[in-house]
């Protein structure tokens, strides 16, 4: 089945018309030698078929377990209409909005969604999206060198330690300092940023809420930044800014996140939407698309791709990043998501998540040897210390039915028994109430 | 004019509704100190569910699309993405899969069916492109490049080479120039020879020993298959330097010529393009990147391996890896929709598809060669480049052509790309394009050539039929209007 | 112009693709005999998968929809349909479920979930409709009269009555002297008074010890609550005729007043109308009959029960009951989103609807009645009927102003019913609609309104905006060209 | 959640401009003593709270039995382009298309239906649907009742029992005499047949293939009932149309059907989709929707409701049908799923199910003790004789993960140790052989 709609009587006309003898013409650029007789890959399945060999792998996968993961991907609810929306395929078998005559609908989606983040985190200028919360770090970093002319990052290990390994991974051939500063009480240490920053700083980075589920405000830290020159880039959960304060108040010169949690299937892992969001004098260094307003000859407005010569298909070695193919469809879900929750629903979601987080807390704090770290006020996801290893505990309870968190051990030196749990909307107290009495029975 | 949904809020309005709080869980106070809150909220617009409905169903109704047209855009392969695959993708056995579920027990045993998507994907473009082993986690064509001369970089280093330079042919992508400087490089340009393939003299003359890489697009972006691709490698090869392969053209060589055979050493494919997953009206793509076994120690980090006792499991303990390029396994719900297209096309259906995309392609080539200009006249492969100079010649352009194509109900090709032919109309069938389609889209472009001749200011108005005529993009670049 | 798909069907194309047979399975021989074999197989379109998307995504568009537009079409009650409504039907578990199942094992022990949701809808209308007991079968408001009608025939032969006549109003919905009729009665019809409820006096008069039953809509067709209606139950109780409500209109009684208690002893409810589930263009609905306890034991086979143990089973052993009206259960995935939107609103939901439905109704029958005539001069329910016989002095008819909306994005409501209305013009904005949109659709009425007196002969030749003008359908009746 | 999209503040103002005090004058026609204070159900939850609890309710069912369990109603795969199209929402949210111009998207659909069961069926004419496949049969008993003027029905006992009961049903305060007729062995039987038949009957009412799998050609059967001035009505299963002779060309007079295989999920009895065509000689006679083709002003197609002299909204309680709200978007998917298929495709399935239902009828031969009943050839459905009552085997089958197919003694005394198999395409020759050894071994 390869969807193709000529039939061999359309082809022997064509290949007339086309003055070919035969198909094997149309490959006589390629020498023979380098050509293949077959590809040693079984035939073609029906749709049945693939269907059911797919709906019986989806089956291999632990996809039921209650979810108290977390680690910057939250389990929260996908309203129906998002699904439908986006599933229009009018958007999504379009492609980028080169010609924005008819593309209205895609750039007014984007140019929505560019609002919405700029609303969400208080900043003027927002990206049509770039591929995940980590490369989105990683692209405000480079654009901080880009604007600051300096090579140097303050990093903050509350930051997620997948977007660290990210940042490193990208910068290696680029000679660009690290120097991370260690988070002390699950808290970022100011006086050690203080100590670490210098005019030689392009930025710090920072997470809020960070890692540990800890919450910050970054003022003053923004503000320490600033007076050497550096920027001061946030990484936000877009979820907890319906209740915690904008990157953007804090000063924040460049936003970016994760935006899965906005009406985004956690699919294993992709795909996902990087937000980044800035200050308009930093637009001309931002990298990604942009849709901009315009009006047409009779004065109607319309949107278009804008700035584009920041971009590689114009400055090619030039460009501020190389991105091309972003998420827009991923955006798309973003803007409906936001659109459903709206003003109220955002602020409303966020209470809820951190109120049952809290009352998580009070089940967890009552199990014998287990601590709630309550060193900073958490959003929906804090840390617990257990008596014994973490690891060890949830894959016990992984039998019981919970993926119970996630255990710090792997990325952070001597937190072997720590846990890191996630609450959403979507646990109920029954749930939590479950799972605390299955921590306590293995433990 | 359509309004903004934030115009079309009112105070009040909900769509929304969450699940309500036990007394237990209302009766636990929030420990967050007031400073930490945000004063006002997000102004995000107010509306009813259905409201939200028709805002969004209205914009969808102003695109085009390939299941509502044609949409030879060349060098994007638009082909129908069938709807199994998003069928597929859609099950919440995968759709509902926390990325972090593999490291809670045994390196992958809770995920074990998602492993083996992505494992017999590798497999499988492994042997299409005739590659050593693959990496899933690229987002995208770019990505992949990107992370492709990050491969190229940490192999050279770890051989202790010194290498500067990549070299790329003028023809081709943006992204191919941009992600050699991303990676740190810097870029030679080597122009087009009078024939459409490399300039083999500039090239050679190109070369040196400070090269890291060579990337090429091949068929080109100009459509042609690189007829000296052997040497073009060989002479690489001699320089040790790594032999790149941008696999957005990958349709037109699919199941008759692997990259691999052809002397590379690091390729990219983008699923959103040869392996049918939708474009999304801009993405999420997915580029993987395929490297010889040379290459393989620097992959990035994780790679699924196969246990000996047929389980699958997560590998992150790789020395010489380049490290996280993503955050977990690459865009898995569009490599999803590739593998279920893969299983649907299986060998002998992925080789229908390269002879079908390169027929259509010399169809529309024949049937409008005399009427538009081939800077290059020779049989193309999967996709046909114009020029519109004897259109320009009437002050009729590559845009105006395209204009014209919107009202006559198909996506425009791309235009001005690749930017060494001028006025450049790039088009790109596919190979689920029908006959009687693309002699819609002659009869439309033959059409258009008759009106440049006849009355080459009809053009100026066009589109007339879509919801906007022409915007003026310079008024968006200056009053940069970003949000609302 | 529409291609039809059998106009873009090419020899040979295909969209379908098939499972193989293993060597074993085709290797059987089919013991059909020649003679019972179809001689040409049916010419059916031939199109690849991708024409086949086109084609009906292309269709789509051409269609006004309660996504796309405001609907106000009256006596249909065009609310918003929510999506997790439809999600919920999609459920695997529900979608792929034979309706046969419950007979493999002990009346239904394989099918639990889908008898639950069955028995608590069941449950749930009784406590709307103020009924002692419901039959989720019937397929639609009219399935659902029929339905009634055959309940009130059993009632009477089981107590040996006669009857022969039902009593309709003349402003009833036309499948209701139809139902009556189709059950094997014949109609009697009453006019309405002057100021819309029934004209109670010919009504007494019609009356009779030969009328089985007495159909009524209430609020009646002409949006208007039967102020009369306790008087109206206790004549009919008095000659033991049964008082059947035909529930297309419970949205503007919905948790407010209950049929059961304004002495209605069968009743249908559409869910189709008032439980928001999707039109479909025409269909699938459903229109559960509610019964007083008198009328139990005629119930339809099967009925859902629930067990001691709080399991479910199904009952077919009642000896009085009316026998098979379905092949099975109902509609069941219409009847599930129905329960997950009852389950959405929950009773305190189910008295808003009915208080914004009457109130939009109300709202814009307070802004159009002095540019359009109102035949009945009362506060209305949850629409209103208008007359355009001011319009129609200079010539623009009701169908005119309908087209007339058409061109300003609005469906148009019901015209020419009822038909005791001349020129009607029934609104149904529902709840659902804000009033932003009402306003949208008041300016449009007054815009027309005002054209009409302008310039009546501009009606002429609208809509325009659509794909087709007016249709003749004098031509269609004559040629009778049913099918390509 | 009402889905109301005014608020508090709006209907303030509305309830002013209405020229009412407040919400309770707007019911103030209805007595006070009629109205209630509220109902007696629990409050409104959430979409997502709802979400789950259907979602369990869901996982209550025995969905994942193999299912061989036909009777009418047939597992047959869905292809996805199916459910995307008939899910656009300008589609499903659309009503019946009174206003032609706004529903051209709707009347071609029908049109197109229509067209496809008339080359199906080799019928003249269509309509736009019924409620089922049963309510298809009683109406066209009716209508055959109306053209002829006579009210005897004789109906083979081969036809579906539940279809029989419908019949019954309906038409049991209207005088209708039914004389069913048993089949022989099998098949409806001609001598019978010929002897029931005489100038009293208005109809013979037959099904192929027969309820017992069993194909027929009833070419000399209509032929007979024409000779008494009857008409001929058959009942047919539309995949099996791909196969085998179509009533149209046996000189059936009325043919209905239920559409339920052409895409439409099983979904636990419904929505279904009841076919009817018929010769243009009877079409005013004909219940239901009909859309016909003409022009507009410029002399574009276009398509219209038409004949509606025929219906109830006219013809009040002289319509042919009370029918008003029919399947549309039943017969769209039913219109997706042919056009999928095409005119090659309908019969390749055709052919699979019937070769796949061979194999699995040797399988079957092979178990000791269980007979194939082999008097007629069948299509995809066909009769075991089992060597005990079969309701037991399909309970225990059940147990082996097997919907085995449905037991015969419910509708026919005397076959209570009968089992009616059905295979579909979907049926795989693992699952034929699985469930030939798990019945060998339940026996
Ligand atoms: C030749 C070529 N290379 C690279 C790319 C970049 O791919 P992506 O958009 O997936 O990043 C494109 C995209 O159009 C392309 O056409
Ligand atoms: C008042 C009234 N009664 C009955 C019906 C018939 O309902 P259905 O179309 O569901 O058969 C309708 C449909 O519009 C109606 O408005």
């Amino acid at each position: 089945m390869s969807f193709v709609a000529n039939t061999d009587r359309d082809r022997a006309e064509m290949l007339k018309v086309a003055g070919f003898a035969g198909v094997d013409g149309l490959f006589s650029d390629i020498p023979a030698d380098l050509q293949i007789a077959r590809l040693n890959l079984p035939d073609g399945r029906s749709e049945s078929e693939v269907y059911d060999r797919l709906h019986n792998l989806s089956h291999r996968n632990a996809h039921n377990l209650v979810c108290f993961l977390g680690g910057g991907f939250y389990d929260h609810y996908i309203p129906a209409c998002v699904d439908e929306l986006a599933s229009r395929a009018e958007f999504y078998t379009a492609y980028t909005p080169y010609q924005p005559e008819a593309s209205q609908g895609t750039l007014q989606a984007i140019f929505e969604y560019q609002s919405a983040i700029c609303r969400l985190t208080q900043m003027e200028v927002a990206n049509a999206s770039l591929y995940d919360g980590g490369t989105a770090l990683y692209e405000a970093a480079m654009m901080a060198v880009r604007i600051t002319g300096r090579r140097k990052i303050l990093l903050d290990s509350g930051v997620n330690p997948i977007y660290r390994n990210i940042l490193y991974c990208y910068t290696s051939n680029l000679s660009i300092e690290f120097c991370e500063v260690e988070v002390s009480h699950g808290q970022s240490d100011r006086q050690r940023i203080a100590d670490s920053l210098d005019e030689s700083v392009a930025a710090i980075i920072l997470q809020n809420p960070n890692f540990f589920g800890g919450v910050d405000d970054f003022t003053d830290i923004a503000a320490l930044a600033h007076a050497k020159g550096a920027l001061a880039v946030v990484s936000a959960y877009p979820i907890s800014l319906g209740l915690l304060k904008a990157p953007g108040s804090m000063g924040a010169d460049i936003v970016t996140g994760e935006g899965q949690s906005l009406g985004l299937p956690l699919s294993f892992g992709g795909p996902y939407l990087g937000f980044m969001a800035t200050r308009m004098e930093y637009v001309r260094k931002m990298p990604g698309r942009l849709v901009g307003e315009t009006t047409d000859a009779s004065g109607r407005r319309g949107f278009v791709l804008t700035l584009q010569a920041r971009e590689q298909h114009i400055r090619r070695e030039k460009a501020m990043s190389n991105i091309c193919s972003n998420e827009a469809l991923c955006a798309l879900r973003a803007s409906i998501y936001l659109s459903w929750l709206g003003k109220q629903g955002l602020r409303e979601l966020a209470m809820l998540c951190a109120q049952k987080a809290e009352y998580a807390k009070t089940r967890f704090s009552a199990i014998p040897g287990v601590e709630v770290k309550k060193t900073t006020p958490t959003f929906n996801e804090f840390t617990l210390a257990l008596p014994c290893d973490a690891s060890v505990v949830v894959s016990r309870l992984v039998d019981k039915g919970f993926a119970a968190g996630y255990p710090l051990g792997r990325y952070y030196k001597g937190m072997g028994n720590y846990l890191l749990v996630a609450v959403t909307e979507k646990r109920t107290r029954e749930e939590m109430g479950m799972l605390a009495e299955a921590m306590e029975a293995v433990l | 004019m359509s309004k903004l949904i934030f115009e079309r809020s009112s105070p009040g309005r909900r769509a929304f509704n969450l699940p309500g709080l036990s007394e237990a869980e209302k009766s636990c106070r929030l420990h967050i100190p007031g400073k930490y809150f945000r004063e006002q909220p997000a102004e995000l617009p107010e509306l009813s569910e259905m409201e939200v409905v028709r805002h969004f169903v209205g914009l969808s109704r102003r695109n085009f699309s390939v299941d509502g047209q044609m949409y030879p855009l060349g060098s994007c392969t638009m082909k129908y993405n069938p709807k199994i695959c998003e069928r597929v993708a859609a099950l919440d056995g995968f759709s509902s899969l926390h990325p972090l579920l593999p490291q809670l027990r045994g390196g992958g045993m809770l995920t074990q069916g998602a492993l083996e998507v992505l494992y017999e994907t590798e497999q499988m473009l492994c042997e299409i492109a005739g590659m050593d082993a693959f990496s899933l986690q690229p987002s995208a064509g770019a990505h992949g490049e990107l992370t492709g001369m990050m491969l190229v970089a940490a192999y050279h280093r770890d051989k202790g080479n010194r290498k500067t330079r990549v070299i790329i042919p003028d023809s081709a992508h943006g992204t191919n120039p941009s992600s050699a400087a991303i990676a740190g490089y810097s870029v030679t340009t080597v122009p087009t020879g009078p024939d459409g393939d490399i300039d083999l003299g500039k090239y050679e003359a190109a070369l040196g020993s400070d090269v890291a890489a060579v990337m090429l697009t091949c068929p080109n972006t100009l459509g042609l298959f690189e007829r000296d691709i052997s040497r073009i490698a060989a002479m690489a090869h001699k320089h040790d330097a790594l032999l790149y392969y941008d696999g957005a053209n990958l349709n037109a060589l699919l199941g008759r010529c692997r990259p691999g055979d052809l002397g590379f050493d690091v390729v990219h494919i983008n699923l959103h393009k040869t392996f049918a997953t939708p474009h999304g009206g801009g993405g999420p793509g997915s580029g993987p990147v395929g490297v010889k076994k040379h290459l393989v120690p620097f992959l990035p980090t994780s790679i699924v391996v196969k246990r000996a006792d047929g389980t699958f499991a997560l590998e992150y303990d790789r020395a010489k890896s380049i490290g996280y390029i993503a955050p977990f396994y690459g865009n898995f719900a569009v490599i999803l929709r590739a593998y279920a297209y893969m299983l649907l096309l299986g060998g002998n259906g992925m080789r229908e598809v390269s002879e079908n995309a390169v027929l259509n392609a010399n169809y529309i080539l024949a049937k409008l060669k005399g009427r538009y200009d081939l800077p290059y006249a020779r049989q193309c492969m999967h996709e046909c480049v114009f020029s519109a100079t004897r259109q320009l010649a009437k002050g009729v352009h590559a845009l105006d052509v395209a204009k014209a194509l919107i009202d006559r109900g198909i996506h425009p090709p791309t235009i001005y790309f690749p930017l060494v032919v001028k006025e450049a109309l790039m088009i790109e069938p596919t190979e689920t394009e029908s006959r009687e389609q693309m002699d819609e889209f002659i009869s439309a472009m033959l059409e258009i050539a008759d009106l440049a001749e006849r009355d080459p200011k009809a053009f100026a108005d066009m589109p007339r039929t879509t919801p906007v005529s022409r915007l003026d993009e310079t008024k968006a670049a200056r009053n940069m209007k970003f949000s609302a």
